[in-house]
Order: structure tokens, then C-alpha cells, then sequence
């Protein structure tokens, strides 16, 4: 199997053996499944083949030339996938990686709260111990698909005598419970795309810890990091024009899933369209404006070459790091500039909103969602210190958190 | 110029604070830009005929009070603080501000009491498709039967509570100048259409006139320079209710983060925030300056003024679309959320940006109007 | 002399009978020193007469009328005379202050260092105590005047184990000493404005110190706040077009004290050239260049007018505090913007320098003297800091400089 | 477009930039910004002979090595590091590539191997009195006696290294053409001035022809296009300079901040300084990536590559001046003496952003250019 062309003969043979575009979409992704083709890069024990990320990625090659649909991979089961893979014990692997590869259990993440925003370790709510398991009180936010989610994965705080990272627990939280309560949360900008979640004396039984006690930072780590990674698997889920029921399947768990992001795009500022508007309302004409087209169209191509930079070296095998930081600052300064260049473009027009302003409302939603785009995933403030401290090596902030977290100042 | 206020205005300014801070708390806004008028009667009454707001650039011979830009400028610097919600700006700034530019004798006792009072709320109907304020680029067009009976064909956009106004002040072509044409409520051929705003506590109307009877105001001749007056005093009059609104976001991010607290600090001991509050005081205290150096040179008729209401209605625009952003920003998430009041004047402060002409409409004009 | 008309009578008469156009400007000084007319708000005792500044006003004003020469009043001499009026003992006021006000005497200020620029009390200059005085080692910088003065104002440190600001003594040095050594310094606008000053093994005599042992950082404060107000009164120097031999002495000293700021207007940014540069260069018909000389004028016009609101409410008696931070962080802004724009406007002319480039080496002074101003006098950092925990009222920045200064990391 | 260096670009890289660190530390910088020349032979010999760093760009059958733009470009950011004095931008850059886009088969074999083993320095004067690099504003003319003979007239402003060189390459208007002209430095009516420049470490002159004989290269057709094709490719090569002088600066203030303590903290730990310096590489990496990206689209001729080379000098220049200006900052009082090294790249910067053209020009002309 070592020799790739092997490879993707084994892969085509089972998947004409297999693949049926009019399945039922679990039937089929039961059986994907089992195959280990789902996950090529995961250990054979547990729904893989222990491929390389190259082998993984002919197999994905012949996939996708069959039009052959995947495992559920988008959201925040992809994440809660990978945290239990790395982390779980056996008994909890058993219990949950194949429902969320079949895409039968939805996932939600339970990480922020309305006091630690970009202070994430600053969690709250806690989880204390009683005789058969945890109670958990206090309140999540920012909970995308929360409202559709079977479990969650949850840090709650479980020793306050100690420093605030070191006090954290992982938990596997059923949502469906009493104790449990998801409430959507409307956005300036009109969607909804996040939940607050509520717990009142929720409980989780013992044996749905993920790592030790007090590994909840480290376990958060790994769910941190991937997701970082999954912006691109999103960009890449729509499902194309191949016929077979199937797709019509995937095209509505896709529709699920994409929901909270259908802002996304504005919220980058759509630079795609600058030229395009000013050339409609005769704009491009003036000086003042091309100035200013060109100065975000300068940053917009820069940022996109600075991560081809950085993709080109990571494939040269130097690591990319905290460069990361660097692209979504740069994502923040462009967006912010293209907004206010569509103002100017659009001038009045700019006064309204829904369907009746320009482009459909894509204009008015660009104005009033970029605010979001320099706090979600972390606040421009938070990307400069990551970046003057791990990129350029300066001094760190003194830090006024340590010790008990009892005694922590906090709000 | 003025560059204080005398004891009269402050106290002026206490009164219209408290005014607003009792009567337009976020949640009666919120309750209020969930309707089609976006005001209350109830309010309106308060301001016009218990308070006299409505009369305060009126002469006193037509039932007001004879102030100037100045004391105008405090009641709009308040409204904004508080992002009242009543039709103000369009009746007792907009349409009274071009009356008194260019209303003959005959207009200015025929309107102003019933403006004064409150007891009639005017909109000024003077943008076009192309959405630009200049008064060269109209298109609506005014014909006579001869007998002094007008009728107004064309269509005005975003007309300020074109659709709740008792009546339309329009600027339309008469053969080749421009001219204003009063157009009552049920007039015949009349299509007022409310639109979809984004800062929905500002509504705004398109309106269309199909041979729409009208009144010509104004007298005989061309217009456009008295136009041009009340689009300046109101730039200057919006230009403080700019400032009002960025005065309170600044206010309610220092707030913040003096009470946020992030590792183990409150979030305004960062550098990070203490240096952009610092940036918005200036921000705001600059346009601030504008704004009082321009409404004290309309009020004293400094040749100046049309220059400075360019300047100011450019730097309060700049100003509080920034501090809007900054105060997102420094609430984080939280900040971005309906249910926080901050997209409020967010919204105020975009949609403020480009009303009567974006900053950058505004600093090209002021370059004109400097003579460069 | 309650009534302002007896005032301006009385000094009428005083200068119709003293005030001589071609009077040796010492000799006029010393009988206008000797008069109180000189100094109007100081006590009677010291050269003054005890009036309050909006008499004091008025007496300037006639002088003004009659053209008639005043006390030395720029530069640090004026600094160390109310400095040493408000902390000195009654000898080192008999020894110092005349021949201050008669401008016999230069002086200069030796507070900052190489390694205290910001943070001014960090000062490490020492001075140690020997039998008949103080024995000094260390250096200072941006020390203006220092190579005319016969006196410096001097901040060292007395005690190595208080806190820093707690450790600090004010001597009167006087600079004509082999311990002394002043070097000027070159900008790299290539004027020479300020000096460094070494100090090895100095002496001063007992009695030399202004204020208590440790009482530096309070003296100080009363220098530092004198100098913040000095720029109004720097602006008012020139002498006119008075005629008589006298103003010709007036003008050499003012030649000597301003040398060192002619090339302050340029540092500001000279918005006044804007427009006249645009016109001269036919840049004024361009759209992107209007914008910008706009941008800036607004900028400048709404800082003067910010200015005066100040001034005004001051007047009203509502006491100006740290807003002065406020025009400082203006004056960068609008200087930084303004250099910009002058590039814009000038183009390739702005490669040269000196006398061939554009208004006479003007405009290039102006690119390379910018920098300057969010500099000197307190980085803009530091102003915006003033800003936010003084007018604004926020937490302030967390302290690692309390505790015995010989403790504290420094350079 | 490439998005890395080669094992072999990277290994050319570390060999220039060990030459230009050895070479030119900033003392020798300083000692030859003050002399008239502004370069020393020695120097030249060993960057033109020894490493043939002159013949990069040439072909060999003209003794040249025949590199693109790419490695152009490594040597422009490691000399821009260093503010490496030479005339190595005037004769191996500008004159090279002018004779490499319009030069005839005759022109090439005549002057490209000089250039090559650098025992020719050319200057190239193609700035008019207006200060543009505008082919269509050349007043310069050049007339014929027909027997191929000719003479130029006319004046060139801020041409680099123009009274060190050995030669002149001009341009000027023959008949209704824009034609290019090779004039030796001891032509009769060639007069020579060295000008003060705000930049001392780039000499220019301004040059007279009165009649100045001359031999016409590029053949007889206009050659706008050609010399069009020449100045972008200096600017890219220019921009690539420009990133290595900000990475120095850069690198230089994130230096200072480690080290430099102020209140019992490193300056570098306050967030003030701290976020400047995340910005300030932000800056400077979105700038390095446009130049590569122009440098890699011209060496692959690219269709966008004309249009890049604008991107990449007006982003070039931004980032130059911020990062000149905030190193400045950081470093505060010191940063502002003449002692500290850092105006020497602020100067750099300050003269690299309008060279060339200024960046407001770079954006017209880089829409212009994507057909906008």
C-alpha cells in the first residue's frame, strides 16, 4: 500500500464496490465508516487507516473525483472528533467518534463566557463534585449550532484554590437535560448566529471527563488549535452539482451547519466587490476613490501573498507559528478599509438596509458586520501581543493572575 | 466665535439633558425604531408645545424664540447623546431652517407658528435618485397653470420622515431655476414609500409626485442659494447631534473599561485601551471644537460659516464613526450583540456619515468655499 | 492702585520718567528690576509689587504702549527664577534672581539622561556628600543653552535606597568648573539644539541646594510646570520695529535664546505653507491633494479652536489640567499629517535639501524635523497615558519601579 | 509567481548579505554620504569584478549572467539593508534595464559588457523639470544632421549619480518620438551638478545638454514603452530595496525595546511599544510580499506583472516611511540625534517614496493598469 498509485486503486475498487449516490446519507457514512477510508489519517482501531496527511490526501483525491460524499466534517463535531481521539479513553471513544462521523450527533463548544472573553482561562462556571458524577452552574457564550447540539464540549472550573489554568476540568456534556438551557443570540448585524448556554445545577455522570482533573486547559489546547485549522474545511463544503439523493442530504445538513456563517463574507468587508460597485454608480472615476480602491486592493493582495508565504514555507518544512496572528490582523486592517471605501462608493445609498439597499443588502450588512471581524476569535489587542511576544520575542505583560484563582480579581 | 457658554445656555443645555435622559432611555429607543413612525405623539407635544424646542430658531413675531445656531446646537448635541427619537431634525431643523432662508413674508406667517407649536411637522424633500445633496442635480419638476396653481412631478429620496411629515417642502425646476413647492399630506398624485434603514431610529421615506398640487414658497425666483443656507444649518445642527452621540460611546467605553476586568486586570489598564480612549477623547473633543466654532460663526454671520458648517459636519462624521467602531471594540464580543445599546449609535454614526454629504463631499467643498 | 486706571497711570508715569530707548539694556534693567515694575506679580520684597496677574496684564500692556524693554523673561533663566523665588532661601534668592532678571546671567536645565528620557525621575546622576558640599558624576542630555549658561538647574540623586522619586535632590550648579563638560548635540535635521553635559567629580557648596535633601522631584515639578506655560511666552519674543540702540541688544539676546528653535515651526508640521505650496505647484487642482491638505487644515483649525475652548474655560476660573496633554497629541497629529501632505504636494523636489530644495530648504527641513515633535517635551505615549488616567480617570499602568531605587532594573 | 527562494537564491542571499554587512557598516556609510562621489571604487570593483553582481540582469552572450528580477531583487533588499553606497541602482539597475527593453543588437554588444564587469558606470536621465517620470512630459529634445549624428537639448533633473558617471543614457523627443541617447561625460555642452540631497547616501545632479552630442540607441522608433518597461522594473528592484532598509529598522527598534528600560520595565513590555511593533511587521511583511510577488510576476512575465510593479512600490513606500518614523519613536530623544543611525534609512525612506513616483501616483497608475 505504500506505492500511491496502490493506493488509489484500493480506494477506487471499494469505492465502486461501495459508493451509491442515492443512499441514505448515515447508511452510506455507517459504512464509510467501518471502511476506515473516512478518516485515512486515524488509527486503524478507530475508524482510520493510519495514513500519512500525502496518502490521506490522494485518498481524498479519488473521493472527490467519484463525487463520493465524506464523514461529517464541518463544525464543531469535527472538533470534538479530534479532542476525544487524542484524549478520550476507549470506553468514551466507543460511545461517541462513530455518531459524529456519521453526522448522527451534533456537537457544541462550551468555552467562552460573558466574563472571559479573550481571557479564556478565566472560566467560571463551575462543575463541583458530588457523589455520582458533576453539577455544573454558570453560563457559556459565543455557542455556534449550540441550539441543534446533542453534547457539548465543556471547561468548567473545578478547583479554585489553585492557579487559574491548573483549576479547568474537561467534560462531555449531554445537552439534553433539564439543567441545560440554550438561548439564541441576536447580533447587531441582525443574524443569530451564536447561543448563551445556562446551567442550572446541569449534571454530568463521572466517566464524561476528557483527560484529568485540571487538564481542562491543556485538552482545550487541542480543540483550540484545530479549530484555528478548520476555516479552511469550511470554505470547502458545498457539495457541487453531481446528481444523486444523497447530495440533497448533505446540501441540507450543509445548510444546518453554514447557517451562522452566511455573514462571513461581509464580515471580511468584500473587497471583491469595490470595482464592481464603483464602476455601477460611476465612482471609479473619481480620484479620491481609486486612491482608496487601491490602497485596500494593496492590502487585500499583500495579506493574500503573506499567506501563501507562509503555506509555501510551512511546505518547505519550517512550522508556521503565531504568523497566524499576522494574517487575521491583516484580515482586520482590510476589512476595516473596505468598509469604509463602500461607504464612500455608496454614499446615501448607505442610509439603508434589507433588500432595498445597494447589492441587495450586501452593502449594509458589510457596514454593520466588520465590526465583528477585529474581536471574533480572538481581538486585534490579543493578535499584537501574541505577535510582539512569540513573533518578535519582546518582554511578556506582567501578569496579575496568578496564584489561587480565588483570589484572582475578576468581574 | 464663541468658545464658552454663557449661563443661560448651560442652563438651556441642563434642562434639554434631562429632558432627554428621562424621556428617551435605550429601551424607549428600541421601542420606538420597531415602528413605522418611529416617534410618539405624546413626546413630540412634550418638546414642542411644553418645552418650545420646536420654536427655538423661529422669530418671535411667528410664535418662536428667536435663538440662534448656538442654542440649536445644544438641543441637537443632547438629542443625540440619547438618540431621541422624534421628527426634530426634519421639521424644526430642515424645514424650518430653509422657511427661514427663503420663505417670503406671506410662507414665514403661513408656517412657522404651526411649525413653532408643534402643531404641524414638516419634511424637506430635497435629494435625488443620485443621492446627492447638491442643488444642481435636480430632476423634479415644477409647472403652473399660470394662476399661481403648481404642480410638482419626480421623485425625492430619503426624505426624513417623508412618510409621518403633515407636509412636504420639495425643491424642484421651475422652467430654470429651482424653486420650493409646499405639498400637503393628501395631496392628489402623492406616493410616500417607508424605507428600510439602517439606523432605524432615523426613518426615512421615498416619495413620488405625479402632478401633485403644490404651493410655490419661497417667491418667484431661484432658490439654490438659500437652499444651500438651510442645508448648511442643518449640517451644523446634525454635526452636534454627532457629537452628542460620540460623546456618550465614548462615555460608555471608559466606563467599560475602567469596570472589565481580564487577567486579573481591569481591561483600561492595558495601554492598548488606554491609548484608544485617550485617541477618541481627542477625536471627539476636536470635532467638538468644529462644531462649537461652527454654530458660534452661523450664529454671529461670520463670513466664515458655510466654510466651518463643511468643516464640522466632516470632522464630527470622521469622529464618531471612529468612536463608534473603538466602542465595539472595546466592548468585545458583548459590544457586538442586539442586545447591547451600542450598535444603536453605531448605526447613528454610519448613517450620520453620509446624510447632507460624506466627509469627503464635505472637505472638497470646504476647500471651495476657502476659495482654493 | 486698586483702580486699573491709577495702575496704568502710575507706570506711565514711572516709564516717562525712567524708559530711555538707548539706555545700556543692563543699566535699564537693573533700575526696572530695582522699580518691581519688572516682575509686577512678584512679592515687593523680590523685585516685584505684589499685583495680580490681571494687573500685572495691564501693566504690560503699557509697557507695550511705550515700547518699552522688559526683564529678561525667556529661556530657562525664567525657569530657574520662579523655581527659586517659590524653593529658595532667602540668600540664594539675594545671590541669583537679580542678575536673572537683568539677563546677566544664562542658565540651563540639567534634568534628563541617556538612560531617564520618560521617565525622568529615574535620574541617575549622583551626588554624593563630601565635607564642604556635594561631589557630582554622571551626564545629562537635551540641555538647551548649556554651552552659554554660567548656571544649571540640577536634578541628582542624593539616596540610593528611598524610592526613586523619593531620592532625588535640586542643586544650583554652577556650569564654570573643570567637573563640567558640555558637548552640543546634532539633530538629524542637522541643527544643534540642545547639549550633552558630563559631570565628573563636580563640585557644589553646601548652601547650593534648592529645597530639603530629597525635596528634587517636588522642585522640579514647579521647573517642568513653568516650562509647559513657556511656549506662549517664547511666541511673544521679538522686539518689533522700535527704534533706539537698545532693542538692538534686545535683538542679539533674542538671536542667542531662540537659536536654538528656528526650526521649530518646521517641526510642527508649517500647515501654513499648505496651501501656498499647492497653488505654487499647481497640485491645489488635485482632487487627492485637496483631500489631504483638508484632512489636515481641519485637523489644525479644530486643535487651535480646542485650544481655545481651553483658554476660555480657564477664564471662567475651571482650572486646565492634563488637557494640555490633549494639544500636545493634536500637535503631533496634525504635524505628522502635514509632512505627509507636503510630500504629496512637493514631489521629487522632496529629495534635496538645503538651499535648492522647495521654499528655500523649508520643506525639507520640515520631513526630517517632524519626528521631533511626538517626542520631545513627553512621547506621545506618555501623553496619551497623562490622558487616560488623569482626564478619563483609568486604572493606571501597574508600577515595577517602587521599592529602594538601588533595586530597581534599569539601563 | 513564487512564493519561495530556491535552495540557490537563498545561499545568493547569505553571500550578498554577508558582502554588504562586512562592506558597508554604517561608519562607512557615513564617511562616504559626505564625500561628492558618494561611492568608492574599491567597492565597485569588488561588487561589479569579484562578484559580478553588475551582470546579474545581463545576458551572458553580453558577459552577463542572465538572472531575472528575483535575484535583482535579493540584491537590492540586501543592499537596502545597509544603505550600501555605490552606483550600483543608477548604472546596474535603471541603465541596465533601460539597454535591456529597448537597446538594438548593436546597442547590447556596444555597452551591456561594460556595465557587466562595472568598467562603466551609466546614469539614466529620464526626470524633467516637472519632477515626473512621465514618458509623455519629456522636454528634452534631440536633433539629426542625418548623417546619424546628433545633439541633445535640454535639461534633466535629480538624476542619480548623473556627474559620477562615465555616460549618460537620456531621453528625449525626436520629432514627434521619444527617443533614447547615449552622451559620454566629456561631451562638449554637458554640464553637471551635483545637488544637495535630503538623502546623502543617494547622490543625484541636475544635467544640462546645449547642443551635447549624442549617439542614439533603441533604433529609430519611439521608445516610451521600452523605458516605461525600464522604470518598473527599477521600481520593483527600488521596492525590494525598500523592504530590506525597513526590515533593518525594524529589527533595529524591536532591539531597542528589549533593551531600553524605563520605569523597572523594558520599554518593549509596555503594549504601547509592543502592538507598534506587531504592526510595524505587519507592515513590513505585507510590503515584502507585494515586492516578491512583482519581482517573481516580472521575472515570469507575468500579464499583471506592470501592474504589480506599482503595487509593490507604492506598499514599498508606506511601509518604509511608518516603520522610519515609528523606529524613530521608539527609540525617542536619541532616535532624533545624528549620532543614532536611524535617520540615515528614514532619509533612505523619505527619498525612496517619491522616487520614482510617489505611492498616490503608484495607485492611479496601478488601476490604470488593471484596467479600471
Amino acid at each position: 500500500m505504500n506505492d500511491p498509485e496502490d493506493l488509489r486503486q484500493s480506494v477506487t475498487d471499494w469505492l465502486e464496490e461501495n459508493w451509491d449516490p442515492d443512499a441514505k446519507l448515515v447508511e452510506w457514512r455507517s459504512k464509510l465508516v467501518d471502511s476506515g477510508w473516512g478518516m485515512p489519517t486515524w488509527p486503524e482501531r478507530w475508524y482510520g487507516r493510519g495514513l500519512s496527511g500525502e496518502q490521506a490526501a490522494a485518498v481524498l483525491d479519488v473521493f472527490a473525483e467519484a463525487g463520493a460524499v465524506g464523514v461529517a466534517s464541518g463544525g464543531p463535531g469535527r472538533l470534538a472528533a479530534v479532542t476525544i481521539l487524542e484524549h478520550g479513553t476507549d470506553a468514551q471513544k466507543e460511545k461517541y467518534l462513530r455518531r459524529i462521523l456519521t453526522g448522527e450527533d451534533l456537537w457544541c463548544q462550551l468555552f467562552s463566557e460573558p466574563g472571559s472573553g479573550s481571557d479564556l482561562a478565566g472560566a467560571t462556571t463551575r462543575a463541583d463534585r458530588i457523589d455520582d458524577g458533576w453539577r455544573i452552574n454558570g453560563q457559556k457564550v459565543w455557542n455556534t449550532s449550540a441550539h441543534h447540539a446533542r453534547y457539548g464540549l465543556l471547561v468548567a472550573r473545578t478547583d479554585w484554590d489553585l492557579p487559574k489554568h491548573q483549576g479547568l476540568s474537561y467534560f462531555l456534556l449531554d445537552m439534553d437535560q433539564e439543567g441545560v438551557n440554550v438561548k439564541q443570540l441576536k447580533q447587531m448585524n441582525g443574524h443569530a448566529s451564536f447561543n448563551e448556554v445556562f446551567f442550572t445545577d446541569a449534571f454530568i455522570p463521572h466517566g464524561e471527563m476528557l483527560g484529568q482533573e485540571g487538564d481542562g486547559w491543556k485538552v482545550a489546547m487541542t480543540t483550540l488549535a484545530n479549530e484555528r485549522r478548520m476555516a479552511d474545511v469550511l470554505r470547502n463544503a458545498s457539495s457541487g452539482e453531481r446528481r444523486g439523493s444523497i447530495y440533497e442530504e448533505v446540501r441540507r445538513e450543509n445548510e444546518v451547519l453554514m447557517a451562522p456563517y452566511t455573514w462571513y463574507p461581509q464580515r471580511a468587508g468584500r473587497v471583491d466587490l469595490l470595482v464592481k460597485r464603483a464602476q455601477e454608480t460611476g465612482r471609479i472615476q473619481d480620484p479620491v476613490v481609486r486612491q482608496e480602491i487601491a490602497k485596500v486592493l494593496i492590502m487585500a493582495r499583500s495579506a493574500e501573498w503573506t499567506a501563501k508565504r507562509a503555506r509555501a514555507a510551512q511546505q518547505q518544512g519550517r512550522p508556521q507559528g503565531p504568523e497566524g496572528s499576522l494574517g487575521k490582523l491583516a484580515a482586520s486592517n482590510v476589512a476595516r478599509a473596505a468598509a469604509q471605501a463602500h461607504t464612500l462608493i455608496t454614499g446615501a445609498d448607505a442610509l439603508l438596509s434589507g433588500e432595498q439597499s445597494a447589492e441587495n443588502g450586501i452593502i449594509a450588512e458589510i457596514l454593520v458586520s466588520v465590526p465583528a471581524i477585529s474581536i471574533a476569535g480572538g481581538t486585534d489587542e490579543i493578535q499584537r501581543n501574541i505577535i510582539a511576544e512569540r513573533v518578535l520575542g519582546m518582554e511578556k505583560e506582567p501578569r496579575f493572575d496568578q496564584g489561587p484563582f480565588r483570589d484572582v480579581r475578576r468581574n | 466665535m464663541q468658545f464658552t457658554f454663557t449661563e443661560e445656555q448651560e442652563q438651556f443645555r441642563d434642562m434639554v439633558r434631562r429632558f432627554a435622559l428621562e424621556q428617551s432611555p435605550a429601551s424607549t429607543v428600541r421601542r420606538l425604531m420597531a415602528t413605522d413612525e418611529g416617534f410618539e405623539p405624546a413626546l413630540w407635544e412634550q418638546l414642542s408645545r411644553q418645552l418650545g424646542l420646536t420654536a427655538l430658531r423661529i422669530p418671535e413675531p411667528y410664535g418662536g424664540s428667536g435663538f440662534s445656531a448656538v442654542e440649536l446646537g445644544i438641543v441637537m448635541e443632547e438629542f443625540g447623546r440619547t438618540l431621541l427619537c422624534a421628527p426634530y431634525f426634519s421639521s424644526a431643523v430642515l424645514s424650518t431652517e430653509v422657511i427661514l432662508a427663503a420663505g417670503t413674508e406671506t410662507d414665514r406667517s403661513a408656517l412657522l407658528p404651526g411649525l413653532a407649536d408643534g402643531s404641524r411637522r414638516a419634511a424637506f424633500a430635497f435629494t435625488e435618485v443620485s443621492g446627492s445633496r447638491a442643488v444642481d442635480e435636480i430632476d423634479t419638476r415644477a409647472t403652473t397653470d399660470g394662476n399661481g396653481r403648481w404642480q410638482v412631478s419626480g421623485s425625492k429620496r430619503f426624505v426624513i420622515d417623508g412618510h409621518t411629515a403633515d407636509c412636504l417642502i420639495v425643491t424642484a425646476r421651475a422652467d430654470d431655476d429651482v424653486g420650493l413647492f409646499l405639498v400637503e399630506d393628501d395631496a392628489g398624485g402623492l406616493l410616500r414609500r417607508p424605507l428600510v434603514t439602517m439606523d432605524a431610529t432615523r426613518k426615512l421615506a421615498d416619495v413620488d409626485f405625479d402632478g401633485t398640487p403644490a404651493i410655490r414658497i419661497g417667491g418667484p425666483g431661484d432658490c439654490r442659494e438659500q437652499i444651500e443656507a438651510a442645508l448648511d444649518a442643518a449640517s451644523v445642527a446634525l454635526a452636534g447631534e454627532m457629537i452628542g452621540g460620540a460623546q456618550t460611546l465614548l462615555d460608555s467605553a471608559v466606563a467599560y473599561a475602567k469596570m472589565r476586568v481580564q487577567f486579573g486586570r481591569t481591561i483600561g489598564s492595558f495601554q492598548a485601551i488606554k491609548h484608544k480612549c485617550a485617541d477618541m477623547l481627542l477625536d471627539v473633543e476636536s470635532a467638538r471644537s468644529a462644531v462649537y466654532a461652527a454654530a458660534g460663526a452661523a450664529a454671529g454671520n461670520h463670513p466664515e460659516a458655510p466654510a466651518l458648517a463643511c468643516l464640522a459636519k466632516a470632522a464630527a462624521s470622521e469622529a464618531y464613526v471612529r468612536t463608534a467602531a473603538e466602542t465595539i471594540q472595546i466592548h468585545g464580543g458583548i459590544g457586538f450583540t442586539w442586545e447591547n445599546d451600542t450598535h444603536l449609535w453605531f448605526k447613528r454614526a454610519k448613517s450620520s456619515e453620509v446624510l447632507l454629504g460624506d466627509p469627503t463631499w464635505h472637505r472638497e467643498k470646504l476647500m471651495q468655499r476657502w476659495g482654493y
